[in-house]
């Protein structure tokens, strides 16, 4: 019942804000909607920490402390999301940029692309879980197109095609694993629903069961797929470029959201299929895999970080780095590792959400998104310029914030299983981000001659979120309480 | 439908399927390629009507209607009214020519038999023996993707990867289940949707454009 | 270690610091006396008596002292500095006899250390009076201190080395224990090394004129160009007692025969004797060589002293592969 | 250990206060809960040190994934004892440095922050733990560089060198110590510390290299020591001090930690590289602290040249005992960290004049200081003490290690090996070198800064600064003269740190009593009596001379060689001063002088005014870093290709992987 309300609510606040012209109660509603997905998450995890799993809706739904965890996540991020949403359409509105009917739309098109994500991340079975990934790619290529300029446009031509090419060979990758689910080695032909049809061999639990008995050359090829084709919905290596463009076209609400849960949405399912691939082949193959195309991300992003001009792509070239990261720590595949991955992907979501929300507010009251244009930001808008400073302090790493934490854990991980030269290459990446990165934000933030006077000055309501996002992103650094005993459970879901 | 009879149909359906790939590739026209995607799809549909009478199996029946409905006709139909007459409908200089292009779609014909050596292998029987047909299907509209600048020609590119991927999961699980079988193709059909939407804003607002010359994104 | 002094009592330690002290107080500027008189008779001239230098401190002590008007109380302090630190080497290192007063911290690096400060003291006292003259002194003699000190310690070093302690008087009685030693090659590097320092730290002939009044090459003179009266004889005071205990530090390091290793008066006397006559000889040997060679070009200096370093260190390095 | 988490937990308080409070407030809480957390953490320390025994502390609810472990013990309270001192000096200093600047409100957030996360490095006993406390002393040091980021371009160019470097070498150190950790099952210092004999002489080389790199950048050691002149000089007085007095040390203390208590003393060839770094930063330093004429650059470098003298003793102590020669390793490590704290305690004094200078007279160039001894009588006395201290002048701490490094290295030659021999060699002839090229330094800072006449208007019209200042500078002045004078004060807290981390515990160096008597060799030094005798000589000689001599000195123009004006102008400049030194080390140094003449309007051949200008900037930047730095940049514009908008570019490179992967699986 629990599943069934979680997926429903952000449905129905889209649905209430789609009938009526867009006004602030309504994004007051998709807010509290928002909010009531995180408490509801919260007692969803609380629930399965200690129990295995929670199915619902006769099977199709399906929670255990990974799914849980993700949850609380894409509860966070959504609601930070709304609320700042709320101030980014009033001002559109205020500007006559788009119409009530438009933004209506775009809270339609937001709680749905939420409620994709949350169905994708509670779907017991693995095609269903593909079939909610895909909604989520239709259901942001309009919200990136929002803006409807042509460099929007642009983008969103980018992102549908290269995201469903991706998305397809997902499916084949999927395909192939039902059909080694359909031949197990061992049992001959038949096995128990084998040749049923019924939604019982595509199922996440019932494929683990058998995962050692799957063919390992088929597994081979599909978990190959899969990594390719996932991987361009998490922003790894080969199909990274639509990254960029789209999350700096977006608006800011959707940029967050996207940047901040829809790429780790998309490595949850990379996580779920690698825990049958390692049954099926032991971890090695899926570790070369993701080394390969983590280290491919981390070279990327930081190669096209060095001439960064506008601090939106700069913000989105930092996820696909993050994402390299994570899929490093995931190749090393300990149930340390996949701890410090998932306090990562949290860690992470706050602080990029918040400092993409942040960048949008930049943008209303700055006009650009050129790091030239905007100088000297602390001295002129110090609420402002301190949020997004510690934001990226969250971001490069630093203590007190968790994102340090997991990182030096998920070098440790990888260190014991025997990939110091991965994570060593990794920290010379990351040292090089973290300078020219520094390099970036010093002229952004304290800037050479102050630029032009405050014109427009940022309510202090709005900066509420954001600073609420970097203080429980420092919290969740200093404190071990909340999460140590979700981040267990969910990693011995993933490393039996 | 049994024996020898289920076996030739099988053959030149998936058979079919593939020289529509490659005529796709072959011809510059927009209209004739459309044309092609459509005579595709009805294929798939057979494949899939074959199959399903011969593992007497009412779901996959359903679902060879719905493919032959949709992607024979429906999608086709929306990409004829996007294509228009006049210069537009050309497929402008292509990144490289016809010739070697289709000598790519017979290497990359190669590539798939070699990568699905693996699945026959695990269950020799006829059905699977043609999954290289499906993932050759896959590459072309890939490579389709990959070289062609017109909109519509990089729409027909990726419904001809959706229509590999379909094939590949007819012949080896005689069609993944009900739920995510409808799932998928209600996914593919909005996408079409989604994308013929978007090409016409981009007509509105850029004129008869060709899509390398989309850069201003960049870094 | 050998057994060589006798335990005299502190008293007896006392008598003979003073010795050293009153020896080298009036033999310091009969030492410039002499050098002076060599000059003269080389060059022809018969020169002033031995003793003129004594007979110039007491005219200037009964002078009247002059500060320059913006100098500040270093300019007073430092002549007192710098005697009272050369006092205390001279006190306390091992001249006339092996067990001088505090031998127990009578220590290599404490004389080196009193040296500097003596120098830096006077530096600061050429910077405070503010005029051109004064820094170009002080400048000068701290980049030549900077490179002649470093050569000190290390050459001395090599002997400590071989000896196995940095403490003087031990170092003595062992060379007077190891006659050998004496004539092996580290000690005659270290010797050549030393006699290079001491003719950079007194300001004499191939490094500075101590007795010319031009700007262009003055280094020791252009420091205490502010002083006057008793201030200036304190400071021709210590100058000299530096240079008289230099030359006989180096006299009862390298050649250490007939100094009093018991307290009996007759060692003392013998001591006494043979260390002036130890001093006079290498004395003379300087201003012969003063005599023969003229004033190094200023940024030459630092060859010769980077020259003097590379001979201690390679004194140290013999030492060792000797040992 | 309970009285040690009070102290930190002062400190946070203090750190809460001054992000809270208002402004008037702000600044003496701040104080309160700073002085207070060092005074207690200072007792900690000290209880410990005389109790000789460790103790831990472990809790699992803070720091997720590895919880956080503490232990003090005599080595790490050493270190908590200094900085604990030059901690309270820098924040009675600060009470009166905030009347201008350092008030805003992050700034008296970060500086207690910086002060607890310096205390908390040298407890830490866990891989995480420490490396959360380097990083936020790396972090909350970087904000306080940018507190006058303001108006000066060069502090946001210290920032950036700073964060840039700090960070590559917290790298190095995470990686060195999780290989470390990773191969010896647990993170904590003590797991790492039994099973680290186990691990494969490779694995032990390249983490210790790795461990050496992050933590000689750190320390200041040559070829990593870039930022140290950049950062220092543009930081806040009471903060220079605290990372000059403080946060170097830690560097010093890593490699030893690590080389010693960690991996058990590990090869020989280690500890020569450690002495080659010690000997090239002393020599290094020493010459560019000589050839600056910035007072606060001159003292960023001699921080250089006393970090490498030290890692010198170091290093030495590290072959000696890899040799064999216990005894000797045990008096070369306590010299090192005798020396370590009387660095501290000078240079942090050091510092804190030179800030004391800057704020009265608004500038810290020394061509435009001079006479300030007539009018900053206070601060000149203090700064001149700590002068004389670096410049090892008996009688002052400097002389003191100064005396007991090279007493260490001499007794070292007793050691046989040629390798260990040479380089004891190198090490004596870099402390000889570098001891008369400091003194150089410092009596040009000295001279030049203080005496004479005032070379500008605002050294003119400098006075007096706060006795809140005065009395931080004197805070660390006093303990130098007291240690100067009689070092056997520290001779067993000393003792019991070096025994921890050679893990020698049997040897004790040093004989009881008030001066230094090595108990092992032949070698003495009494400062107290040698201080008595040289201020009684002297109170001798005048007396003779108040006898015999004219007394009343009478006030005159100084000799002008007949000149009736005798300006400022003529005066000899920190650049003229230090102009022989670079003659002589041109090579090293590669000053470039650019003299411009203006000419006379009506004709070429009469100059009407000409400007000499010279400037050492640093020649390892400029030969190692820029060409990196041109390479990053270079690589950047090269990559930026791979995204230029076409989506079939982009889609080639998923058709690639593709066809690339269908092939390898086939």
């Amino acid at each position: 019942m629990l599943l069934y309300a979680i997926v429903s609510v952000p449905l129905c606040a889209g649905l209430v804000a789609a009938v009526v012209p867009w006004a602030r109660w309504v994004g007051w509603l998709t807010t509290v909607g928002n909010g009531t997905v995180l408490c509801l998450g919260i007692v969803l995890a609380a629930r399965t920490t200690n129990r295995p799993a929670i199915g619902a809706l006769d099977g199709a739904l399906r929670a255990d402390a990974l799914s849980s965890f993700m949850v609380v996540v894409i509860g966070t991020i959504a609601l930070l999301a709304a609320w700042q949403g709320i101030r980014y359409l009033g001002v559109e509105i205020e500007r006559e940029q788009s119409g009530r009917r438009h933004a209506a739309l775009y809270t339609l098109l937001v709680q749905v692309f939420v409620t994709c994500m949350l169905t994708a991340v509670l779907a017991s079975n693995l095609g269903a879980m593909w079939v909610a990934v895909e909604a989520t790619t239709i259901a942001t290529t309009f919200l990136v197109g929002h803006r409807r300029s042509d460099r929007a446009l642009e983008a969103s031509w980018k992102y549908i095609i290269i995201c469903s090419v991706g998305i397809a060979l997902a499916f084949l990758g999927t395909v192939l694993v039902y059909f080694a689910a359909l031949h197990p080695l061992g049992h001959g032909t038949a096995f128990v629903g084998a040749q049923s049809h019924g939604a019982g061999t595509l199922n996440w639990t019932s494929l683990m069961a058998a995962s050692r008995h799957l063919d390992p050359g088929v597994m081979r090829l599909a978990m190959a797929l899969l990594v390719l084709g996932y991987g361009t919905k998490v922003g790894l290596a080969p199909m990274h470029s639509w990254l960029p463009d789209a999350h700096s076209q977006a608006p800011a609400p959707v940029s967050a959201l996207m940047s901040g849960v829809l790429l780790t949405v998309a490595f949850y399912a990379l996580l779920r299929f690698k825990a049958i691939a390692d049954g099926a082949l032991g971890a090695g193959y899926s570790r070369t895999l993701l080394v390969i195309v983590g280290l491919g991300s981390l070279l990327v992003a930081a190669s096209l970080l060095i001439t960064q001009r506008d601090y939106k792509r700069m913000l989105a070239y930092h996820s696909i780095e993050h994402m390299g990261l994570i899929a490093l720590g995931a190749a090393a595949g300990s149930s340390l590792a996949i701890a410090a991955v998932l306090l990562h992907i949290l860690g992470h979501g706050l602080a990029k959400a918040v400092l993409f929300l942040a960048s949008g507010e930049i943008l209303i009251v700055e006009g650009t998104t050129e790091i030239e244009k905007v100088p000297a930001l602390l001295s002129r808008r110090p609420v402002l310029g301190g949020i997004f400073g510690f934001g990226l302090v969250a971001l490069l790493g630093l203590p007190p914030f968790s994102l340090f934490v997991s990182e030096l854990n998920m070098v440790r991980a990888e260190v014991a299983v025997g990939l110091a030269w991965a994570a060593g290459v990794s920290l010379v990446c990351m040292a090089v981000i973290f300078a020219v990165v520094m390099a970036h934000g010093r002229h952004l933030l304290l800037g050479g001659a102050p630029g032009p006077e405050a014109s427009i000055v940022t309510p202090r309501l709005v900066s509420i979120p954001l600073v609420s996002g970097l203080v429980a992103c420092a919290a969740f650094g200093v404190l071990a309480w909340p999460l140590q005993p979700l981040l267990n459970a969910a990693a011995h879901v993933v490393v039996p | 439908m049994s024996g020898p009879g289920y076996v030739d149909a099988l053959d030149l359906a998936a058979g079919a399927v593939l020289v529509c790939g490659v005529i796709t590739l072959w011809r510059r026209d927009l209209r004739a390629t459309v044309s092609a995607l459509s005579l595709q799809g009805i294929a798939l549909g057979v494949v899939a009507a074959v199959l399903a009478a011969h593992e007497h199996d009412v779901g996959l029946g359903v679902i060879a209607g719905l493919v032959l409905v949709a992607k024979g006709i429906v999608i086709p139909a929306l990409l004829r009214r996007l294509v228009g007459h006049g210069p537009g409908s050309r497929e402008g200089a292509a990144s490289i020519n016809v010739s070697a292009s289709l000598v790519v779609a017979a290497a990359l014909i190669v590539v798939a038999f070699l990568a699905s050596g693996k699945l026959t292998a695990l269950l020799p029987d006829t059905a699977t023996h043609l999954t290289p047909i499906g993932l050759a299907t896959v590459l072309l509209g890939f490579f389709l993707l990959v070289t062609r600048r017109k909109a519509v020609s990089q729409i027909v590119g990726l419904l001809l990867i959706d229509n590999g991927v379909a094939l590949v999961a007819f012949l080896l699980t005689a069609g993944v289940p009900l739920i995510v079988e409808l799932g998928a193709s209600l996914d593919i059909l909005l996408v079409v949707v989604v994308l013929r939407v978007l090409a016409s804003t981009m007509h509105r607002t850029l004129g008869p454009f060709d899509l390398d010359q989309l850069r201003e994104l960049h870094d | 270690m050998t057994a060589t002094m006798t335990t005299t009592g502190l008293g007896a330690s006392i008598v003979m610091s003073v010795v050293q002290l009153v020896m080298i107080v009036l033999g310091g500027p009969i030492v410039l006396g002499v050098m002076a008189k060599v000059r003269a008779r080389a060059e022809g001239r018969i020169g002033a008596p031995v003793h003129q230098p004594l007979r110039d401190l007491r005219k200037l002590l009964t002078k009247e002292p002059i500060h320059a008007e913006h100098s500040s109380a270093v300019l007073a302090i430092a002549p007192f500095v710098l005697v009272g630190t050369a006092a205390v080497a001279i006190a306390v290192s091992p001249l006339v006899t092996t067990a001088p007063v505090l031998a127990h911290s009578a220590d290599l690096f404490v004389v080196v250390f009193l040296l500097l400060m003596g120098s830096v003291a006077l530096a600061l006292a050429g910077l405070d009076a503010g005029t051109a003259f004064g820094g170009m002194g002080s400048s000068r003699a701290m980049t030549i201190g900077a490179l002649a000190e470093p050569a000190l310690l290390v050459a001395i070093l090599a002997l400590s080395v071989q000896a196995g302690t940095s403490n003087l008087p031990k170092i003595v009685a062992a060379t007077l224990a190891h006659p050998s030693w004496a004539a092996g090659p580290e000690r005659l590097l270290a010797f050549v090394a030393f006699l290079i320092v001491v003719l950079a730290e007194t300001g004499r002939i191939p490094v500075d004129n101590p007795s010319t009044h031009l700007e262009l090459t003055m280094v020791h003179e252009a420091m205490v160009l502010e002083y006057a009266g008793p201030e200036l004889a304190i400071v021709t005071l210590g100058e000299a007692m530096r240079l008289g205990f230099l030359l006989s530090l180096a006299a009862s390091l390298f050649l250490p025969w007939g100094i009093a290793t018991s307290t009996n008066p007759l060692n003392l006397l013998i001591a006494v004797v043979a260390l002036s006559a130890k001093v006079v000889v290498i004395a003379v040997g300087v201003a012969l060589l003063e005599v023969r060679t003229a004033k190094l070009r200023l940024f030459r200096v630092p060859e010769l002293l980077t020259g003097g370093f590379v001979l201690a260190v390679l004194s140290v390095v013999t030492g060792l592969v000797t040992r | 250990m309970t009285l040690f988490l009070v102290g930190l937990g002062l400190g946070l308080a203090g750190a809460m206060a001054g992000a809270t409070l208002p402004a008037r407030l702000r600044v003496i809480t701040t104080a309160v809960c700073g002085s207070g957390a060092c005074v207690v953490t200072f007792a900690a320390a000290t209880r410990v040190l005389a109790s000789n025994h460790s103790v831990n502390f472990h809790s699992g609810a803070v720091l997720p994934l590895t919880g956080i472990d503490l232990t003090l013990d005599p080595l790490g309270a050493l270190f908590i004892a200094t900085t604990a001192v030059v901690g309270l000096a820098a924040i009675c200093y600060s009470v009166g440095y905030t009347e201008h600047a350092l008030r805003s409100r992050s700034a008296m957030a970060m500086f207690p922050l910086f002060l607890t996360s310096l205390l908390l490095v040298p407890a830490t006993s866990s891989v995480a733990t420490f490396l959360v406390a380097w990083e936020l002393m790396a972090l909350t040091s970087m904000l306080l560089l940018l507190v006058e980021h303001r108006h000066s371009e060069a502090a946001r160019d210290a920032y950036q060198w700073y964060a840039t470097m700090t960070h590559l070498g917290a790298a190095a150190i995470l990686i060195g110590l999780v290989l470390l950790a990773a191969h010896s099952g647990g993170q904590t210092f003590t797991d790492i510390g039994t099973h680290s004999a186990a691990l494969s002489p490779a694995l032990r080389s390249i983490a210790f290299l790795l461990v050496l790199v992050g933590f000689a950048s750190k320390a200041g050691a040559v070829p990593l020591h870039v930022w140290l002149p950049r950062a220092h000089p543009e930081a806040p007085s009471p903060v220079s001090a605290l990372m000059s007095g403080a946060m170097v040390n830690l560097g010093v203390y890593g490699i030893i930690r690590v080389g010693g208590s960690l991996l058990g003393g590990g090869f020989l060839w280690w500890w020569l590289v450690v002495i080659g770094l010690g000997v090239i930063s002393a020599f290094y330093g020493a010459l560019h602290a000589s050839a600056s004429s910035d007072l606060k650059r001159l003292l960023a470098y001699s921080t250089v040249d006393n970090i490498g003298l030290v890692l010198i003793a170091v290093g030495a102590a590290g072959a000696l005992s890899v040799t064999g020669h216990r005894a000797l390793a045990a008096l070369a490590m306590l010299a090192a960290l005798f020396h370590l704290i009387n660095h501290s305690v000078f240079k942090g004094c050091l510092f804190l004049g030179a800030g004391a200078v800057e704020r009265a007279t608004g500038t810290r160039d020394l061509d435009r200081l001079g006479g300030l001894a007539r009018r900053l009588p206070l601060t000149a006395v203090l700064f001149a003490i700590g002068a004389f201290s670096i410049s090892a002048l008996p009688g002052f701490n400097g002389f003191a290690s100064e005396w007991l490094l090279l007493e260490s290295l001499l007794h070292g030659f007793a050691a046989h090996g040629a390798a260990t021999l040479v380089a004891l060699l190198a090490g004596v002839a870099a402390l000889a070198l570098t001891g008369g090229l400091t003194a150089a330094a410092f009596v040009k800072a000295l001279g030049i800064g203080f005496l004479g006449q005032p070379r500008s208007d605002g050294a003119n019209s400098a006075h007096e600064v706060a006795p809140s200042m005065l009395a931080g500078m004197a805070l660390l002045a006093i303990p130098c003269v007291v240690i100067g004078v009689a070092p056997g004060l520290l001779a067993s807290p000393l003792r019991r740190a070096s025994a921890v981390a050679l893990g020698a515990a049997s040897v004790t160096p040093l004989r009881p009593g008030l001066g230094l008597d090595l108990s092992g060799a032949a070698g003495a030094v009494q400062p107290l009596l040698l201080v008595i005798a040289v201020l009684a000589a002297m109170a001798l000689t005048a007396a003779v001379v108040r006898l015999v001599g004219r007394r009343g000195a009478r006030r005159a123009e100084a000799w002008g060689c007949g000149r009736e004006l005798q300006t400022a102008r003529m005066e000899y400049t920190a650049t003229s001063f230090a102009e022989p030194l670079g003659r002589v080390f041109a090579d090293v140094l590669r000053p470039d002088h650019d003299i411009e003449v203006t000419h006379v309007a009506e004709s070429r051949y009469f100059a009407q005014a000409v400007r000499y200008q010279t400037r050492a900037d640093d020649g390892i930047e400029r030969s190692i870093y820029r060409p990196v730095i041109n390479l990053v940049s270079l690589w950047g514009a090269f990559a930026r290709r791979a995204q230029n908008g076409s989506v079939h570019r982009y889609l080639a490179y998923g058709f690639v992987a593709l066809v690339v992967v269908l092939v390898a699986l086939a």
